[in-house]
């Protein structure tokens, strides 16, 4: 069979198609960044190598790390989301108000935050895709609008939260609290959606090309959309979970989560022309943002050059390798 | 799995598996197709012909379910539908390859073959694994053993039109639209295409085939249907028909050369590339155009064409060797090498040719700003008047300067696009594909271009995939393989034969023998 | 049929029109949103008009506009710059070195715009050339550069703005704020180096398309390099005119300047995906957000209403132009 | 709005000490405060021997404030004997970052905790969750829901806001119109300056509020919002500012305006406001948040608690307002505009820090 030909010719142009490590050179990179400044940190201060340390690395990268999740779906389909922090905000805030005012169970309450949540983003995956609005100043309007309602809500600390809310933060198994457990689960399932199901890998095929995704018959509005609200939700939950480590609703709460998670993301990979990156490189990305101002601490870096130095970093986690461009 | 069960043909139903009747579709008070008729029957290969503008690439989507339809109605298998949307397509068993792909070149091949529509294993999750077994299954039957598990981006060319074919497989298409395939083949690699076209109408399923080239128009299909101006105009066994006629039917007039008279006088060595080395792509590659002179620059798809096109005017990166004009090396970016006398149209017109959004004036004086301003101050009346003689002297329609270009036809953006560099004074000229897309009357002005180019005393190295195109102009023929010289060929030496040979042969013994079975002899030429 | 045929015609031609209300609200949109406002002003805040206010109006416009002629040339490349404020908070620590006796203002302005040049350099590298998208590598060059300053300034920036500055920033030629005089020249001479110059049409180009500028011989690098080289100079000629006029220079100089240039250039029209806009539509959407945020304080509006009001006129702006993208691309 | 009301109705639920309740405000002071002030804390329980670690936890030093603060705990330390280790961790205003600070030092394990909290709520539980560890925890500058730490020590925050509303509405003859200004809405202080200012005002029958406006406390801002409510009120007589630099950024207003200035009330005055105040001639009275005398007072109260002594569950810290009269005696000249007084150290130890006037 003369087809034969046509393969031979690209098999000699293009090598092997195990260019594994070029494809993931991102991903391996943060890790491999991870793995060096834990060694270095644990080699100077020895209280920060302590496993319960490590815990506690992972129990302070919950809300970015939750938040980073629904940024990362949204990257991938194409658009970003510049209202997570203030999502937080309010639905942390809503949460903790209607606590302290009513009798619901905490648990309806928690159910209903995330619904607010999955509203916020629907509304602005509605005005994305439907409307045809820039996604960044969409949701760049939805983070004025939705730090105005969170004053609204309140402008001083809230009651403190039922115990629920504590033990939701506090329970362990042994030294590793539960939070963290359910964290990787879910960092667990966010990986199982976008690599094994329908809809996940729609996800990728929107962010790629959305004229693509189209003449395939993928729904590329609801696809889109729903990346919003499940950011939403995501945004909503990391709230909850902020509240139940402060225990009293704060007014400041979620600040900048919206640049962090952008950060992260683009750090670990994904692209943010959409399509493409890996959750794998971004949940290190995560870690890596965490340890560094966990390391900050146990090696008490100046003030003055705590910025600069976490700049640095993330300089170097995002220009060592070349990202490609849209084409 | 249906994948692999073939379309089942009631015996001797000519029940028209696809039907367009009266469909019309207007833009902006532009008629793209004016109640158009057309008709594909169950296991034919049926071509649709006509000249750019003729509305072949709106009837694809339509077909395609991108465009919705002013009036009429889509019947398919008897069913008619008002608005085909790209779910229903697919669901009636439509597919369409277009002629930009559709595929992500970020994912495995695989999964562009069931993007939308994975393959469930195990707890309902998609199986990565199952797809690639799927795949290759349908690409076996399409004779490929291309990994399903590789990434799109590393595919060539004709591997991702065969990505494109299993994927209308996979929807177990009964009617699979391919718009324009060969634009991007090798001859050789369109025979591939054919064989495959061919297995496909053997199962039941029907191809509606649309081409500029008339040669495999006569090649390939049964039918063959001729739009014009937007309007059905004739739909014919193709064995009835001869390619006079259908030139005549497509343009109103018969062409009676494609390719001009040339008389060519050829001077001292005006572009040189001397030992060329991108890493990769081209190894120690040698090439000299002299002045007045048509080089052709022959080989398959990925032997180094447009990597040593791109490489004259700086686009790669070289890693050793010289390309050198009138003597001098010349600078390693494309401003610098048009201000120094050596100018490279690309291949793929859309990303790299035409400036979308701007206007048809704005795109022919990018490259020569400089000459319409005086201390980087433009003056808007001395280019609106060269932009206008440009349109005139191409022959671009519309004759207006102010529209935007993406307005235009392939044809006219690419003239657009030639005529830019033309008014550079250029010493020697790149042309990657120039007639890519283009229909018979505009190539046979491009060709009336080139000439004029190279009567003008400049140097032209034309790369092309479109064998009767390089014999038809060049004076000297390069073929590369893998990235090096395998031959080169004075006119008279020139056959499609000799050049495929030189295209395909290897080192290695066991190489397939190709038979030299050019597509059939009744090119345009006289 | 064939008079429905022409019937059909002479539909196509003329859209709808709810379509055209929203086409003419989008052309026009900054423009009319900004004198609906001023109308609501005058009937609801007719104080809005008082001499002084207009004033301060008029040079906070002009501050926040200068930054946008810049952000408005990086978005036109395609890009994004995050780092402005950085910039704008540069201007505090020149400006605080020249106040104290014997600093030279030369000296300082020089190590001001050679700041701002290495900004803009630095930022157009990560973008050409490590291939850092805009809105990552300008956010990290935001950090590093409010790190490094302060670091370098130990947080001591605050200190009355030296007089030659508060001249700069306060004072008029026939009643007209310098600011403004300084502003309305920058952006004509943009204007016309955008509409009328090589380097202008580059800019739309390398915007419109990258890739085929650079084969018809546009030096994209060079461009792009440019634009943000010029961003940064801009937002240090806003940052001298908002710490002139403030008559002090305070650390949190410049902290909305990042997300306001960006919001008034693309409620002024430019495209955030580049290659279209141009210097009018920007003034006008400086103007409109600073009279926005002048009005609700006027007006006397609670805090949380003046931010919603921000976010939904914000939401309004992009809406409008999504609706109008929306329905050129279904009629092309 | 609603929330909030609902809130402050079911705050006042019985005097339970597992937090909820909202700081009670009786006549410009923190009722719940002046008696904690009565509460004896037994610190026996953290007696231990010296030279101790101690970690402080503070805003950092991204404004003259928190520099201040910052310096005056460093030297305080390095000049006591029985400081071993200082753990000096600045959040750098980032609440959430202090949360993970205050986690850090859980796993740490210093022997107090010296905090100078970036949210009242915020850190609530993290200080109930380092007490549970056992490391005593000193709150200091801006209290903390629940009041799990060991003890409190401050100025009254809201005396401070109310004291110079009330100083300025006396000024006044106890009429006219007066403008307030904020800090950053939903942050501790600029909230808490504002209840105060505003139940400060609502003494006096014929003051009347024409503007209240936040500016984020930054000199700028608050010269825009000046000239805005200049704009709606032709008269204005007084100006209220939680923080000077509000007020600092009024005054140029108003000199630009070409306006008589009208009389301030100031809360935490920088050194910057007293230069200009005193430039413009103004009549101002300001009352202090004082970072130097909080800081080392906090130091000293938390070695009190290592060494046992008996503390008060809140310590009060006096805060002296003053006004143009004795300006003199609280500007520094020597030191930058963003120094914030009193002196406590040496001057060499502020201008070794960087705070030099230039």
């Amino acid at each position: 069979m003369t087809l034969t030909l046509a393969e031979r010719v690209a098999r000699t142009r293009l090598g092997p198609p195990s260019s594994w490590l070029r494809r993931n050179g991102a991903v391996v990179f943060v890790y491999l960044l991870v793995v060096v400044l834990y060694a270095v940190a644990a080699s100077i201060s020895p209280a920060f190598g302590r496993p319960e340390n490590l815990a506690e690395i992972l129990r302070q990268s919950i809300a970015l790390g939750v938040v980073t999740i629904g940024q990362v779906y949204v990257l991938l389909g194409g658009g970003i989301d510049m209202s997570v922090g203030m999502t937080a905000r309010v639905v942390g805030l809503g949460v903790a108000v209607t606590m302290g005012a009513t009798t619901i169970p905490p648990i309806l309450v928690i159910v209903l935050g995330l619904a607010v949540g999955a509203a916020i983003g629907l509304l602005n995956g509605v005005l994305i895709t439907r409307i045809g609005a820039t996604p960044f100043i969409v949701t760049l309007g939805m983070l004025g609008v939705l730090s105005g309602v969170a004053l609204a809500i309140t402008d001083g600390p809230t009651d403190v939260v039922p115990d629920f809310f504590f033990t939701m933060y506090d329970a362990a198994i042994g030294p590793v609290p539960i939070a963290v457990l359910v964290f990787l689960l879910i960092w667990a399932a966010a990986w199982f959606v976008l690599n094994r199901t329908t809809y996940g890998r729609n996800v990728y095929a929107v962010g790629g090309s959305a004229d693509v995704a189209r003449l395939s018959a993928i729904n590329v509005h609801r696809t889109r959309t729903l990346t919003y609200v499940i950011s939403g939700v995501c945004a909503a939950a990391a709230g909850i979970f902020l509240l139940s480590r402060s225990g009293v609703g704060d007014p400041g709460l979620g600040q900048g989560l919206e640049f962090s998670s952008i950060v992260a993301a683009a750090i670990g990979g994904i692209s943010l022309y959409g399509g493409r990156g890996s959750i794998v490189g971004a949940f290190g990305a995560v870690l890596l943002v965490t340890m560094s101002s966990n390391i900050f601490d146990f090696l008490h870096v100046n003030g003055y050059f705590q910025q600069l130095v976490l700049g640095a970093i993330v300089l170097v986690g995002v220009s060592v390798y070349r990202t490609r461009g849209r084409q | 799995m249906t994948l692999a069960s073939p379309v089942s043909t009631e015996s001797g139903s000519t029940e028209p598996l696809l039907e367009l009747r009266n469909v019309s579709k207007a833009f902006g008070g532009v008629q793209a197709l004016d109640r158009v008729n057309f008709t594909v029957l169950p296991g034919e290969i049926h071509a649709l012909v006509g000249e750019n503008g003729a509305g072949k690439s709106t009837l694809v989507k339509i077909l395609a379910g991108a465009y919705v339809p002013d009036s009429g109605e889509v019947i398919v298998s008897g069913e008619s539908h008002a608005t085909l949307t790209p779910q229903r397509a697919r669901a009636a068993g439509i597919a369409v390859v277009h002629q930009e792909f559709n595929l992500l070149s970020e994912l495995t091949v695989a999964e562009n073959v069931f993007l939308g529509m994975l393959p469930k294993g195990r707890l309902g999750a998609v199986s990565p694994e199952k797809a690639a077994r799927l795949t290759t299954a349908i690409l076996a039957r399409l004779g490929s053993d291309l990994d399903p598990r590789r990434y799109v981006l590393q595919l060539s060319v004709v591997e991702q039109q065969l990505v494109e074919i299993a994927k209308a497989l996979a929807g177990n298409a009964r009617c699979i639209v391919m718009d324009e395939p060969s634009t991007v083949l090798s001859p050789e690699e369109l025979k591939v295409l054919y064989a495959v076209l061919h297995r496909l109408r053997d199962e039941g399923r029907s191809i509606v085939y649309i081409s500029h080239r008339l040669s495999e128009v006569f090649a390939l299909s049964d039918r063959v249907t001729v739009f014009k101006d937007g309007r059905f105009v004739s739909s014919d066994n193709t064995v009835e028909m001869t390619e006079d006629e259908l030139i005549r039917r497509m343009v109103g007039r018969p062409i009676s050369e494609l390719f001009p008279e040339r008389v060519p006088s050829i001077g001292e060595p005006v572009l040189e590339v001397r030992n060329l080395t991108v890493p990769g792509k081209l190894f120690d590659v040698s090439v000299t155009v002299r002045r007045g002179e048509i080089v052709g620059l022959a080989g398959l798809g990925g032997s180094g064409r447009t990597t040593l096109a791109r490489a004259v005017v700086g686009l790669e990166d070289v890693a050793a060797g010289q390309i050198l004009l009138e003597g001098t090396r010349v600078p390693r970016s494309p401003g610098p090498c048009a201000r120094a006398g050596v100018v490279m149209v690309p291949e793929d017109r859309k990303a790299h040719g035409i400036v979308a959004g701007r206007s048809v004036a704005a795109n022919l004086s990018l490259p020569s700003l400089r000459r319409f301003s005086r201390a980087g101050v433009l003056s808007f009346k001395r280019e609106q008047s060269m932009a206008a003689r440009l349109i005139a002297q191409f022959g671009v329609r519309p004759a207006s300067t102010r529209v935007s270009i993406h307005n235009l036809s392939g044809g006219n953006q690419q003239k657009v696009v030639l005529a830019k560099w033309f008014d550079t004074s250029p010493k020697a000229v790149v042309l990657d594909e120039p007639t890519r897309g283009v229909d018979v009357g505009a190539k046979s002005e491009i060709y009336a271009i080139i000439e004029d180019l190279s009567a003008r005393g400049v140097g032209v190295l034309l790369a092309s995939s479109d064998l009767t195109e390089l014999l038809g102009v060049c004076d000297r023929i390069v073929v590369l393989r893998e990235g090096r010289v395998a031959a080169e060929l004075n006119r008279s030496d020139a056959s499609e034969e000799s050049i495929l040979r030189a295209a395909v042969a290897s080192g290695t013994s066991d190489e397939p023998e190709i038979a030299p079975q050019a597509p059939q002899s009744r090119t345009e030429k006289q | 049929m064939t008079l429905s045929t022409a019937v059909d015609r002479s539909a196509a031609h003329r859209p709808p029109l709810a379509v055209q209300v929203v086409d003419w609200l989008s052309r026009y949109s900054a423009i009319s949103t900004t004198v609906l406002l001023l109308i609501v002003a005058a009937i609801v805040t007719p104080t809005f008009y008082d001499e002084t206010n207009l004033r301060t109006v008029a040079v906070q416009t002009s501050a926040l506009g200068i930054v946008v002629l810049g952000q408005m040339v990086v978005l036109l490349v395609r890009g994004i710059d995050m780092s402005v404020s950085a910039v704008v908070a540069v201007t505090g620590v020149i400006a605080t070195s020249a106040a104290g006796g014997g600093a030279n203002i030369a000296i300082s302005l020089a190590a001001a715009v050679g700041l701002a040049l290495m900004v803009g350099l630095v930022n157009g590298l990560l973008i050409t050339w490590r291939k850092v998208p805009p809105f990552i590598a300008t956010f990290i060059m935001f950090i590093v550069v409010s790190g490094a300053l302060l670091a370098y300034t130990k947080a001591q920036t605050s200190g009355s703005a030296p007089a030659w500055l508060r001249r700069v920033g306060s004072g008029s030629i026939a009643g007209v704020p310098l600011p403004t005089i300084i502003w309305i020249a920058m952006g004509l001479l943009l204007f016309g180096v955008l509409t009328r110059t090589i380097w202008g049409r580059y800019v739309y180009s390398v915007g419109a398309n990258p890739e085929a500028s650079r084969h018809a011989g546009v030096p994209v690098f060079a461009v792009t390099m440019s634009a943000y080289v010029l961003c940064a100079l801009c937002a240090l000629v806003g940052g001298l005119m908002y710490s002139g006029y403030s008559g002090y220079i305070d650390q949190n100089l410049g902290n909305n300047v990042n997300l306001n240039s960006i919001a008034a250039a693309i409620i002024g029209g430019v495209a955030f995906s580049g290659g279209r806009g141009g210097v009018l539509g920007a003034a006008v959407g400086a103007l409109l957000l600073t009279v926005l945020t002048n009005m609700v304080v006027v007006a006397g509006l609670e805090i949380y209403w003046q931010l919603i009001a921000q976010g939904l006129v914000l939401i309004f702006a992009v809406a409008i132009n999504g609706l109008r993208d929306r329905w050129i691309r279904d009629t092309a | 709005m609603v929330a909030a009301l609902g809130l402050t109705g079911c705050a006042k639920e019985a005097g339970q000490e597992s937090g909820g309740a909202k700081p009670e405000k009786v006549d410009g002071v923190s009722a719940d405060l002046m008696a904690d002030a009565d509460v004896t804390v037994d610190t026996s329980k953290y007696k231990k021997d010296g030279p101790y670690t101690i970690a402080a936890l503070t805003q950092g030093p991204f404004n003259g404030w928190g520099l201040t603060w910052d310096e005056t705990v460093k030297y305080e330390a390095s000049q006591n004997p029985d400081v071993g280790e200082l753990l000096l961790l600045p959040s750098m205003g980032d609440a959430d970052g202090q949360i993970t600070s205050m986690e850090n030092l859980v796993t740490q394990k210093p022997d107090a905790i010296m905090l100078n909290p970036q949210g009242r709520a915020a850190l609530s539980a993290s200080v109930s969750r380092a007490m549970a560890a056992g490391i005593p925890v000193i709150v200091c500058g801006n209290n903390v829901e629940g009041k799990k730490y060991v003890t409190y020590n401050d100025v009254d925050l809201y005396a401070v806001g109310y004291q110079a509303a009330a100083k300025l509405a006396e000024r006044l003859g106890g009429k006219g119109n007066v403008i307030l200004m904020h800090g950053i809405a939903g942050v501790d202080a600029a909230e808490a300056w504002k209840q105060a200012a505003e139940d400060a005002f609502a003494k006096y029958p014929d003051i009347t509020i024409v503007g209240s406006e936040y500016a984020n406390w930054s000199v700028a801002t608050g010269k825009e919002k000046a000239t805005a409510l200049m704009a709606a009120n032709p008269q204005i007589d007084g100006i209220w500012s939680g923080g000077s630099e509000m007020a600092t950024g009024a005054m140029l207003a108003f000199d630009e305006a070409g306006k008589p200035q009208p009389a301030y009330g100031v809360d935490n005055p920088t050194n910057g406001f007293l230069r200009l105040a005193q430039e413009y001639g103004v009549e101002f009275d300001a009352f202090p948040d004082p970072p130097g005398t909080v800081a080392k007072a906090c130091l000293e109260t938390t070695l009190k608690v290592l060494k046992g002594e008996p503390v008060k569950k809140y310590e009060a810290i006096p805060a002296e307002g003053f006004n143009e009269t004795n300006l003199d005696e609280h500007y520094v000249p020597e030191l930058s505009d963003d120094f914030v007084g009193p002196l406590v150290l040496p001057m060499e130890a502020y201008i070794a820090a960087g705070l030099k006037r230039k």
